[in-house]
């Protein structure tokens, strides 16, 4: 193939079509709250770790949900699991378990 | 008593008007375009948000009416002039009708969805309103795609002839959120299998038993993602491309669906605006008719002895219609006993 | 440069004489049509007016702020397409964000 | 599809165009890619139509590529239009007809800011009196060239020999529609059928047999973009709004691309070519592109023109499957003759896109 300085670019979208909801449709059908999440971004407002790191743990929920699985494993890393997010999320998410729920099975569908 | 009330338009808020005024001893004449008392109700197969049939609501008013009401359907009003105190009301078949008082229930219109260009209504297969979604419900209990066979998914497009300053709509239309949120749970539970989608800018669930069945909505699978529809497409299979920002993840999404349906908001009923103009009153900012004041008189108007109930003053709910209706028939009543 | 313009546009190039006038242009030649020489005199309007509108400023102060980002990013302006500040900018400057990922 | 809807939006934004006495504004782009389109154009309003149509050789470039990358300003492109807004005064024509879609956008937003700011027309009126001693009004009538082919597509049709169709199947040739952006998406009412489903070239291969595709990323922009395609290091992006395109109507099977814009056109056949022979990936049948003609070289096809003599050997992306399928008469080994039929030489072929038979 010739180079030609340059090369196409991958799209930036979501594609919901290609999509790989395996973790999502797992943590719907394992934790109840998981689905509640009205977006309103209490759990990363008063989060440890989002004061030194990018983490949110609204903002995790919702690229997994569009299947951006792979990074979740690792930014779920980022939890220290004070509760703190519980604490304040008005629907009562269990914010808490949900993210134990992911560290535990991201390895079990990405082995 | 020998004192007659107008009441223009035959939906809910008229005949609740017209059963109240009739109550309290009124001649009434209750004027309604189409055929038939109902207005856009009649359309609807289920309510939000108890989900109760919607006949029941339009039979229950309608059994209130009482002796003392003439019914003209299929008359259309075009002008009400106001001379000594009195009204006299022209229809377009050029009758005239002599009132003390009149009521403008005129209602509203849904938005005509194929001025959105861009959704495609009318072009491509399976994008239908929430209107025609609450027809396959009354039809067949379930929605059904052109082909006969149920979709697998389906994508609800909130604000559609709402907020919207292109289409010379920028007000909300209120009730489609819910409706929405009405509409996913029902496709969800007559298509357990079917993936819904809800495309909003904001979801407003402002009354009782809403934002209850929003998460009603949630627990049972529907996907609410914010952003706002900006154009479909058809796919080789027929099938319909539609582009959106997730905008809580600030990325562009697209998806394929199987039916895609635009919760079109609410329009001001045609001819509403001349009626207005007869009597020297221009619409609002919304090109809806202008209550005097909208928190301390919201079913006057600016003509003294005119009265105002339902969506013909901007986008509306049952309930508020209702309750407006029965709060114009008591202002009717203490105008024309001078109080 | 224009690597993405193929064999046939080298083609072109080497038969310009003999292609283009086959298919109707006026190549660098007097008069109208395609491809045709463009009168000094019309040049000179265009010069004028871009002396008037401020096109010729606008001109010259890019050149001036080049210079001076040339000289910041420690490149040489130079002229033309040899230019190091040129070839920064057209090969290499934000292409992160087109064009490789 | 229901194309009722279509026909409901197409009714809803029909346009004013002019039926004779243009006054004819080249493109840069398009006089350097496609001499032949813009020579095809002339010999069909004069031979075909019977139009009068002036041909100035005092015009010149609208600044407009430079004005899209940002080295010439607003003020300056708009007094370079008024100039050639009097020279069509000087002329004695009215009805203006550029070749250009990004020119016939620039001139719809000229007159537009004119309309609604008359104080910025009269500077632009004291600038060209200023800098050239001339005068000028503006046009009684703005369309573009594919407007007038449009607005012609029956008489075309009526003096037609060929087809849109496949000649051994008898079938409409399927056909994807290109738009340039700045024909409508800035002023939907200034172009024929409006922005989102524009009729402008659909319309004219329905009058001529063939059978226009709806593909999902049919509104997107070809991504030429001027200085995307201009700076060496934003190329990628340009050629990947491309590819998103290609991709797009791959599954439908064109046999060929029609579009009415200079950059457009001339980008999905090399854009093609560069796919190619980058990622091994060609669009077309049997290793072949898809064929991307202007308007006028399919108005010319119709009419039984020579391909070669529209420029049609100049396209990377080969046609000849094209012509054989529309089952046209033509000469193979006339291709690469020069004017005085003598013998160029063959283009090298590419190593993936097929160019050969």
């Amino acid at each position: 193939m010739v180079d030609f300085g340059y090369g196409s670019v991958k799209t930036n979208n979501f594609d919901l079509d290609t999509a790989k909801t395996e973790l999502a449709s797992y943590l719907a059908a394992n934790d109840a709250t998981f689905n509640l999440c009205i977006a309103c971004g209490a759990c990363a407002a008063t989060c440890t770790a989002s004061k030194f790191t990018n983490f949110s743990f609204r903002n995790l929920t919702n690229q997994i949900r569009r299947g951006e699985e792979e990074s979740s494993k690792k930014e779920a890393a980022k939890c220290m699991l004070c509760g703190k997010c519980t604490l304040v999320c008005p629907r009562n998410v269990n914010t808490r378990n949900i993210i134990l729920l992911i560290r535990e099975t991201v390895q079990t569908i990405h082995r | 008593m020998d004192k007659s009330v107008a009441v223009i338009g035959g939906g809910v808020a008229g005949i609740e008007t017209a059963a109240e005024l009739g109550k309290l001893g009124y001649k009434v004449m209750l004027f309604e375009r189409d055929s038939e008392l109902g207005g856009n109700v009649r359309n609807w197969d289920r309510l939000f948000p108890s989900r109760r049939p919607a006949k029941e609501v339009v039979e229950n008013a309608l059994a209130s009416l009482n002796g003392g009401i003439s019914i003209y359907a299929s008359t259309s009003i075009s002008s009400i002039k106001k001379e000594n105190g009195a009204f006299t009301i022209h229809s377009s078949d050029s009758k005239q009708f002599q009132a003390q008082a009149v009521v403008l229930t005129t209602g509203f219109e849904l938005f005509p969805a194929e001025k959105k260009e861009e959704y495609g209504y009318g072009i491509f297969e399976n994008i239908i309103t929430s209107r025609e979604l609450e027809k396959m419900f009354s039809d067949y209990g379930k929605p059904r795609m052109t082909n006969g066979k149920p979709p697998h998914r389906v994508a609800f497009i909130h604000c559609v002839g709402s907020r919207d300053e292109k289409v010379n709509r920028p007000y909300c239309s209120k009730v489609c959120c819910i409706t929405a949120v009405k509409q996913a749970i029902e496709v969800k539970e007559a298509i357990p299998t079917a993936e819904i989608f809800c495309f909003y800018m904001d979801l407003r669930m402002f009354g009782h038993g809403y934002e209850q069945l929003y998460k009603e909505a949630q627990v049972k699978g529907v996907n609410f993602v914010r952003g706002r529809l900006s154009e479909t497409s058809e796919a080789a299979e027929g099938r319909v491309i539609i582009k959106v920002e997730d905008t809580l993840a600030s990325k562009p999404m697209r998806l394929t669906t199987d039916m895609v349906v635009l919760m079109v908001g609410m329009t001001p009923a045609t001819g509403t605006d001349k009626i207005l103009q007869s009597l020297g009153l221009k619409t609002n900012e919304d090109g809806f008719a202008p209550v005097k004041d909208v928190h301390l008189a919201s079913t006057q108007m600016g003509v003294e002895g005119v009265f105002i109930a339902g969506a013909c003053s901007g986008p509306n709910n049952i309930t508020d219609s209702i309750n407006e209706a029965r709060s114009a028939a008591l202002q009717v009543h203490g105008y024309l006993n001078g109080e | 440069m224009y690597p993405e313009q193929g064999p046939v546009w080298d083609w072109i190039r080497d038969n310009a004489e003999q292609i283009l006038p086959k298919v109707g242009a006026n190549y660098k030649g007097d008069g109208p049509g395609a491809m045709r020489k463009i009168p000094q005199e019309d040049i000179d309007e265009l010069h004028r007016i871009f002396e008037v509108s401020g096109g010729l400023d606008w001109f010259n102060k890019i050149e001036d702020f080049s210079a001076q980002k040339a000289k910041e990013m420690g490149l040489d302006i130079g002229t033309g397409k040899d230019s190091e500040y040129f070839k920064e900018v057209y090969n290499t400057n934000n292409q992160e964000k087109h064009s490789k990922q | 599809m229901k194309i009722e809807g279509k026909r409901n939006i197409w009714k809803a934004y029909q346009k004013e165009i002019a039926d004779d006495d243009y006054y004819y504004v080249r493109s840069c782009i398009r006089q350097n890619f496609f001499p032949g389109s813009e020579t095809t154009f002339l010999r069909i309003l004069r031979e075909v139509l019977k139009k009068n149509v002036y041909d100035d050789q005092h015009h010149t470039t609208c600044t407009g590529i430079a004005y899209h990358c940002e080295v010439v300003p607003f003020e300056t492109i708009m007094t370079v239009v008024g100039r050639k807004f009097a020279l069509m005064k000087e002329s004695g024509f009215r009805n203006f007809v550029p070749s250009c879609v990004t020119s016939f956008g620039l001139y719809t937003e000229i007159l537009d800011t004119w309309e609604h700011h008359p104080k910025v027309e009269e500077k632009i009126h004291e600038n060209l009196k200023l800098a050239t001693g001339r005068n000028f009004n503006v046009p009684n009538n703005l369309a573009h060239t594919s407007d007038i082919i449009f607005k012609f597509r029956e008489e075309i049709a009526q003096q037609a020999k060929y087809k849109l169709i496949n000649k051994a199947t008898g079938k409409p040739l399927k056909v994807v529609d290109h738009i340039g952006c700045h024909y409508a998406k800035m002023f939907p009412a200034k172009g024929v059928g409006g922005a989102e489903y524009p009729y402008v070239l659909a319309g004219m291969v329905e009058s001529w047999g063939g059978e226009v595709i709806d593909y999902p990323e049919r509104r997107h922009c070809c991504g030429f973009g001027f200085r995307q395609y201009m700076v060496n290091a934003n190329r990628g992006y340009s050629l990947s709004a491309s590819k998103k395109k290609f991709e797009s109507m791959e599954p439908f099977k064109p046999d060929f691309i029609i579009s009415n814009c200079p950059g457009c056109g001339f980008f999905f056949d090399r854009w093609q070519y560069a796919l190619a022979e980058m990622e091994g990936k060609t669009y077309g049948e049997d290793g072949y592109g898809i064929p991307s003609l202007t308007y006028e070289e399919v108005a010319g096809l119709v009419l039984g023109f020579d391909p070669w003599e529209m420029g049609m050997q100049l396209h990377q992306v080969t046609v000849d499957p094209l012509l054989d399928k529309m089952g046209i008469a033509y000469n193979p080994d006339d291709k690469f003759k020069g004017i005085n039929k003598e013998d160029l030489g063959r283009p090298e072929s590419p190593k993936n896109l097929r160019f050969y038979k």
